[in-house]
C-alpha cells in the first residue's frame, strides 16, 4: 500500500478534473440550487457520468464493474467535491453499490450491480432515523413472518430519495441487523431541500415484503454493515477533501489579490499564518484521505481509520470552509459570491453517516480508550 | 424627589390612557418594530397611533431637547419613564436609526440649523434615515472609501457606490461618507453629509445573503446633487463623526454575544441527545466542546457585568471593553456551530415546514457575518494590539 | 455583588503588591528555590504577613479574624502569584483555614482559627489519595471504635506538609466522609519538590485519635467539604490569575522590545493577535476570578461557578505561559531567564484540587449536561 | 546482484567476527552512544575498538568516498550494510556532527584540500565538531549575526559570541558562521570558517534550560586567529552553506512528531486512569482532547509515508514536507502537556526517586523548545505563507 499515486491514477484523477470543471462546475451547481430539476438532479450529466464509466469503477468485473477499485473512485470524487457537483453518484454508487457489494446476495449483486455500473439505475441508501446517525439506536422497524417479511420504518436523511428508482434500506430487528432492497414504488417519499441545495427527504415503509428482497442477514451481521459505512465514509472523506482545497485555494488566490489599508491582504501576517497552519492541515487531510482509501482497497480492517479519516476531514473541512467565509470579508457572505457554498455542503457531508463527534468518540473506542 | 414621584404619577396615567392595548403585547416578529418613515410598514395600525402620541410630547427620544422636538427629560425622569412603560409592557413606539445613530451624531456636530431641519422629523417618525458608510472596495480599510463628492459652488455633484446599507430600499435620507479632496492622507478629505433617497440618481439594490435575504442593500449615485448645507460639520472631516458612529455601532453589535433563551446550550443538548446514568451527556466529545462554550459565555458575562460596574462606579471604560465586540461575536458563532452539532442535520433543512424554513440553518449562516461586519475580528485584534497593548505597527 | 472593586480593596491590593514586589518577588523565588530553607519556606516572610494580618482577612472577628471576606484573601493571593511569592499561606490560610471555618467543631474554631489568623501556627490539608484528586474515589482510611478513631490513610500531593505543624485529614468511612486535626507528631511526612521548588509531600498516618480530633461529620457531609473545596479552588484560580497576567505583562513588554528582522517582533501581526486574543482572555479571567470570589463572600451556593472559575483559569494559565516561552524564543528556555518559573507553577497550581478536565467535567454536571 | 550478494556474505561474516557482543545490546542511555573526539566518553571500552574497526574500513560513513575515508560504498551496498548490522543489532559505532553535518557541507563547498585534512579525521571518530551558528541578537533572525572576522592577511581575527552551540564544550572543532563583511544587505558578508576550540580565546560555558541541564553552550571568541585556509567556499558567501545545513537540520528536529513508545497516549490513560462499561475514558474531557491528539499523530505519520513515498517515486519533495518541522514539533508539545494531564501531579515531581527525577515533567519542558530551536514555528509558517502559498511581504 503506498501513499502516492501512479500514473492511471493520476491520469484518472486529471481527467475527472477536466470534465467536472468544463460540465458540473460551481456554476452549473448555482443553475441547479436556482432552478433544481424534478428529479433532483440533471440527467444529460448522469449519462455523461456513466458513459465515462465512473459509476463501475469500484465494482468487480464480475458484475459488470472495471474492478479498478476505491482509489480511483474516491479521486472521482474528490473532484466532484472542488467543483460541488450535483448528482446521485454518491447514493447509488457510494453507498447503495457498496452496501449491495458487501452484505446483497449473489442474486442481489447480480441485478443490481450492472445497472448501477451502466448507470441506470439511481439507488439511496435509507438507514437513518433520527436527527443523528447512529447505528446503535436503530429501532425495530424490521419483522419476519414466516417467508415474508413485515417491514415498517420511517427513515429519515435519506440522500437523493426523491430520484432513487430503488432503495437499500436496514434496519434491526432481534436477530441483528436486517437489510431489503425496495423499489420506488414501495415506499413513499417526502422530499426536503437541505442547506446545500442537495435533495434529501423522509421515507417511509410498510409493506409485506417476500425473502429475495432481504439483503445477506450472515454477511450484513458480520461486520459487512459496520464496512460497509466504513467505505462509505472515506469516500465522503474525499469529497470533504475537495470541498476543502477548494475553498482554501479560493481564499488564498483572494488573500494574493485583495488589498486593504493599501496593501495586499495576504501580506498581513496574521492571516499568513492561518493560511499557513490551514496549509499543513490541509496536507494531513490529503494523506489521510489516500491511506483510507488505499485500506479499502487493501482490504484492511478499516473500524479506527475510517472514523479517523471522517472526523478528520469533518474538521479541517469546516475550518476551512469558514476562514474561506471570514477570509473573504463582507462580499464571503452574499449569495452571489461562491464561497458561502462550501460551507454549506461541507455541513451537509459530515453530518450524513455520523459528525465529527459520532467518528472521533469512535475512533477513541477503537484505540481502547 | 417629589417631583419625581408627581412626574411618575402623571406619567403612570398618561400611559394608561394613551397606550393602546395593542402596543402592550410583547413583540414576536420584525414587522412589530416600528421604524416610521414617508411610508411606515406595519403589522398594526395602531402603530403609527401609538408613536404619534409618544411624539407628541417628545418622548419616542425622551432626553432629546425640547427644542429639537424631544421629550427634554433628565435621565432620573427617562428612568421613570421607561419604568412605567415597563410596567404595562408598552413596546417602544418608534426605533430609527435617526435616533441611535444620526441624532447623538447632529447634536454633537451639527450646526443649529441641522438639528432643527432634521431632528423634529426624526422623533415625529416622519423620516427614516439610512447609513452610507461601506463600500465594495473599502471593506476593513473603511477610510480609503472612494465615492466623490465634487464642489459645485453651492452644492456637491456625488457619485460613486455604498454597500451593506441596511434598509436602504425603505429608507428617506441617508447620511453619507464621502470623498471632498483626494490629495491629503485617506483620513483627511472625507466628508458627512445629508441628503435625500428620492433624490434623481440615487439607486439601491437589496443583497441576498448566504442566509438569505437580507436588509443590507447595494447603493449606487449617479450624479446626485447635494446642497451644501447638508454638510455635517467641517468639509474634509468627516472622519471624526464616522469614528464617533463607529463605536456606537460595536457596541450594539457586541451584544450578540450575551446568549439569548432560557435553557443553555448544555441543556438544550441533554434534552435532545439524552444522559447516562452519571447526568453526563451521551455524545461525550460534544459535551466537552458545549462546557467550553458555556464556561466562556460565563466568563463573558461576567466581564461585560464588570465592566458596566466599573463604568457605574465612575472609574471609566477600562480596556475590558475593547474586546466586546471580538469576543462576543466569535462567541456566537461558536453558539452556532454547536447548536447544529446538538440538533443534527434536521437543523440542515433549507425550505418546509419540517425545518421551520430552515431556521437554525440560516441562523448558523448569519452568524458568520457578525464577526465581519462593523469591524471585523481582525481589525479588532489590531485595535487591541495597538492600543490597549501597545504594540508598534508593522 | 458589584463586580468592582472598592477603594478600601484597591488599596489592600496595592499595599499587598508593594509589599511582596519588594520583598517577595521573583528574585526571592529564585533564592529560594536555587537553596531551599529546611522548613520549605522563609520564616521572616512568613512574620511579616503575619504581622499585615492577611492571616485573618478571611477569618471572622469571633475566631480573632479581621472579616475583611474572601475578595479581600484573593487579591492578596493574586499578587502572591505575580510575585511568585512562596510562603505556605495557601496551605495554612485559604486551605485549612477555610476547611476549619467550614467544618470544623466550635471548640476547634476557637482553637485553631486565632492561630492561623495570627500566623502562630502552619497548617496544611491532607486530601488526595492518587496521582489526580478525586473527591469520589477517596478509600474508606477512616474507622471509628466507640469513641476513638483509628485513622490510617496515606495521603499525597499535600502541599507544604514538611513545614506544617498541623494537618486537617479528610477520609471517607462507611458513614461517609471523616475529617480529623492531627497534628505533626501523629504523622510520618516524606517530603518532595515539585517542578515550582514548592514543598509537596506523602502523608502517612497509622494512629487512634480522641474524640476531639474529629470534626463535624454533620457539616462536613450537608455540603461542608464542597463549599470548602470550591473556596480554595477559587483562591488557587485568584493565584493562577496574578501568574497568567504577569506572564502575559512580562511577554508583552518583552515584544515591545526584542528587534528581530530589524523590527520589533510586537509589530508582526501574527504575534499581535495571538497578544490581543489572550488579552481578551485574561479580561474574562479577571472577571470571573472576581464573581467568584464575591460569591463566596455572599454566601451564593459555589457548585459550578468555582469550577467554572478554576477550569477557565486553569486553562489560560497554560495558554498564558505556553506563549511567554514561545514569544521568548530561545531565552525563555534558560534556566536564567524568569519567564520559565511561570509555566511551572501555572501547572503545579492547576492540578491542585483538580485540574483542568476535572473541572471542566463538574461544571458541565452541574449544568446538568 | 550477484556482486551485491557476495558483498552481503562477506559483509555478514566481517561483522560476526568483528563486532563486540557488548556493541550488539541496545543503546540504553545517551552514553551507549559514540561521538567520538579528543577525549571520548564511553560507557563501554568496546566502544572505541568498534567504532575503529569499522573506521579502518570506511564504515562508520559508508557512502563517503575513499579517497576521504570513507567506505566508498554504492547506495545498494550500503544499504545491505545496514541490513547486515541490524540482523545481529549492531549499534551505529559513531554518532556526530561531523557525520551528519560539516561533513555533507564540505563533500558540496569545500575545496580538495579541505576534504582531505578534515574528513578522515571525522571518519576515525578523532575529531568532534560543533556548530556556531546561533547568536544572542540574532535569535530567528539568523541572518543578521554580528561575531566579526576581521582580516589580517592570512588569518582572521575573530570576535564574537554564539548559543545555543550544543557540546561546545565537547566537541574539538568549530564550524561557525562569521561576518567578513558589514556593507552589503545582511545574507552577504557571512563566511564559513573552521577552526580549533583549543585555539586561545576560545570559552564555552554551558546552559541551564528550564527543563535542567542541557546540551546547550555559549561559547565567546576573544581576538581568536583563524587561518584563511579554514574558509569554506568564498569570503562573504558563507549563508549559503548555512541555508544548505539549515534544511538538513530542520528534518532532523521534525522528527519529534513521530510518537515514541509502544502505547498510545490513550491506552495509557486508559490503564492509568480507567474506563467505563462502555469502554470509554473515565476523564470524558480529557478523553477527547487525548481523542483530537492521536487523530493527528495518524495523520501526520500518514503524511510523512506520503511524502517518502512521493519522493522515491521520483515526483519529488512536495509542499508537505515544509510543514514536518512546525507540525511535528507543535505535536510533541501536545503529546508532553497531555502526558501530564494522563499522569496527574505525580509527574510534575522535579526530584527523588518516587518522580523518576521529574522525567515527565523535565521532557515537558524540555519540549517547549521544540518549536524555538532549529527555526521557530512562526518562521516555518512564514516560510510556508511565502515559498508555498505565494504570499507577498508585508
Amino acid at each position: 500500500m503506498s501513499l502516492v499515486l501512479n500514473e492511471e491514477e493520476i491520469m484518472l484523477r486529471d481527467s475527472a478534473a477536466g470534465f467536472l470543471a468544463e460540465t458540473a462546475n460551481v456554476d452549473a451547481f448555482r443553475k441547479h440550487r436556482d432552478n433544481p430539476p424534478p428529479a433532483g438532479f440533471d440527467q444529460a450529466l448522469w449519462g455523461s457520468i456513466a458513459e465515462m464509466g465512473w459509476c463501475g469503477i469500484a465494482i468487480d468485473e464480475a458484475h459488470g464493474g472495471l474492478g479498478y477499485g476505491f482509489t480511483g473512485l474516491g479521486l472521482i470524487i474528490e473532484q466532484m467535491g472542488k467543483n460541488l457537483t450535483v448528482s446521485p453518484f454518491n447514493s447509488t454508487v457510494l453507498m447503495a453499490g457498496t452496501a449491495i457489494a458487501q452484505f446483497g446476495t449473489e442474486a442481489q449483486k447480480q441485478e443490481w450491480l450492472p445497472k448501477i455500473a451502466a448507470g441506470e439505475v439511481v439507488m439511496a441508501l435509507a438507514i437513518q432515523e433520527g436527527s443523528h446517525f447512529d447505528l446503535d439506536s436503530l429501532s425495530t422497524s424490521v419483522s419476519a413472518q414466516g417467508d415474508s417479511f413485515a417491514v415498517k420504518a420511517e427513515k429519515r436523511q435519506v440522500l437523493d430519495a426523491i430520484g432513487a428508482d430503488a432503495y437499500v434500506v436496514v434496519g434491526k430487528d432481534v436477530s441483528g441487523y436486517q437489510a431489503f432492497i425496495v423499489t420506488a414504488d414501495q415506499v413513499s417519499v417526502q422530499d426536503q431541500s437541505m442547506v446545500d441545495a442537495r435533495s434529501s427527504g423522509t421515507v417511509v415503509i410498510d409493506i409485506s415484503l417476500s425473502a429475495d428482497a432481504q439483503m445477506d442477514p450472515q454477511s450484513l451481521n458480520s461486520g459487512g454493515l459496520e464496512r460497509a459505512l466504513d467505505i462509505m465514509n472515506i469516500g465522503l472523506a474525499a469529497e470533504l477533501l475537495g470541498v476543502s482545497v477548494e475553498a482554501f485555494e479560493r481564499t488564498v488566490g483572494y488573500l494574493r489579490e485583495r488589498k486593504q489599508f493599501g496593501k495586499v491582504i495576504g501580506s498581513f501576517q496574521g492571516l499568513q499564518h492561518r493560511a499557513a497552519d490551514l496549509f499543513a492541515e490541509l496536507e494531513l487531510c490529503k494523506a489521510i484521505v489516500l491511506k483510507g482509501l488505499r485500506a479499502v482497497d487493501a482490504g484492511d480492517d478499516l473500524g479506527g481509520l475510517a472514523s479517523a479519516v471522517k472526523a478528520k476531514l469533518a474538521q479541517i473541512s469546516q475550518r476551512a470552509t469558514n476562514e474561506g467565509v471570514q477570509m473573504h470579508g463582507g462580499i464571503g457572505m452574499t449569495d452571489e459570491y461562491d464561497i458561502g457554498f462550501f460551507i454549506k455542503r461541507a455541513r451537509v457531508l459530515e453530518h450524513t453517516l455520523g459528525d465529527f463527534h459520532y467518528h472521533l468518540d469512535r475512533y477513541a473506542l477503537q484505540g481502547g480508550y | 424627589m417629589s417631583d419625581l414621584n408627581t412626574f411618575r404619577t402623571e406619567t403612570r396615567s398618561w400611559l394608561e390612557a394613551n397606550c393602546p392595548e395593542s402596543m402592550r403585547v410583547p413583540i414576536r416578529s420584525f414587522e412589530d418594530i416600528y421604524n416610521g418613515g414617508r411610508n411606515p410598514e406595519m403589522s398594526h395600525p395602531d402603530q403609527k397611533i401609538w408613536c404619534d402620541r409618544m411624539a407628541e410630547r417628545g418622548w419616542t427620544v425622551p432626553e432629546w431637547p425640547k427644542a429639537y422636538g424631544g421629550g427634554g427629560l433628565s435621565k432620573a425622569e427617562a428612568k421613570v419613564l421607561r419604568e412605567e412603560m415597563a410596567r404595562i409592557g408598552a413596546r417602544s413606539p418608534l426605533d430609527s436609526f435617526g435616533i441611535s445613530m444620526l441624532g447623538p451624531a447632529l447634536l454633537k456636530f451639527g450646526n443649529e440649523d441641522q438639528k432643527l431641519e432634521h431632528l423634529p422629523p426624526i422623533v415625529r417618525g416622519e423620516i427614516r434615515w439610512c447609513q452610507g458608510y461601506s463600500e465594495p472596495n473599502a471593506g476593513s480599510d473603511l477610510a480609503s472609501l472612494a465615492t466623490r463628492a465634487e464642489d459645485k459652488g453651492d452644492h456637491y455633484i456625488v457619485n460613486g457606490q455604498k454597500i451593506w446599507t441596511s434598509y436602504a430600499d425603505k429608507a428617506d435620507w441617508i447620511f453619507c461618507l464621502v470623498r471632498t479632496d483626494n490629495t491629503g492622507s485617506k483620513h483627511e478629505g472625507i466628508s458627512f453629509v445629508l441628503f435625500d433617497m428620492a433624490t434623481p440618481g440615487v439607486t439601491t439594490r437589496p443583497i441576498k445573503l448566504i442566509s438569505g435575504s437580507s436588509p443590507f442593500c447595494e447603493t449606487f449615485f449617479d450624479d446626485v446633487p447635494v446642497l451644501k448645507k447638508n454638510l455635517v460639520g467641517e468639509e474634509g472631516k468627516g472622519w471624526t463623526i464616522a469614528k464617533y458612529l463607529l463605536t456606537h455601532e460595536r457596541e450594539m453589535i457586541s451584544s450578540f454575544g450575551a446568549a439569548s433563551g432560557k435553557k443553555t446550550l448544555g441543556q438544550r443538548a441533554a434534552d435532545n441527545m439524552g444522559t447516562d446514568a452519571s447526568g453526563r451527556l451521551r455524545a461525550g466529545t460534544l459535551r466537552s466542546v458545549i462546557a467550553q462554550y458555556q464556561l466562556d459565555t460565563l466568563a463573558f458575562a461576567a466581564t461585560m457585568e464588570k465592566v458596566t460596574a466599573e463604568a457605574k462606579a465612575g472609574q471609566g471604560l477600562g480596556p475590558a471593553s475593547s474586546i466586546f465586540k471580538y469576543y462576543g461575536t466569535e462567541l456566537n458563532k461558536r453558539r452556532n456551530e454547536l447548536l447544529l452539532s446538538v440538533e443534527g442535520e434536521s437543523a440542515l433543512g433549507w425550505d418546509g415546514e419540517e425545518y421551520n424554513e430552515g431556521e437554525i440553518a440560516r441562523a448558523w449562516l448569519r452568524s458568520k457575518g457578525n464577526s465581519i461586519e462593523g469591524g471585523t475580528s481582525e481589525v479588532q485584534l489590531n485595535i487591541v494590539a495597538k492600543r490597549v497593548l501597545g504594540l508598534p505597527d508593522a
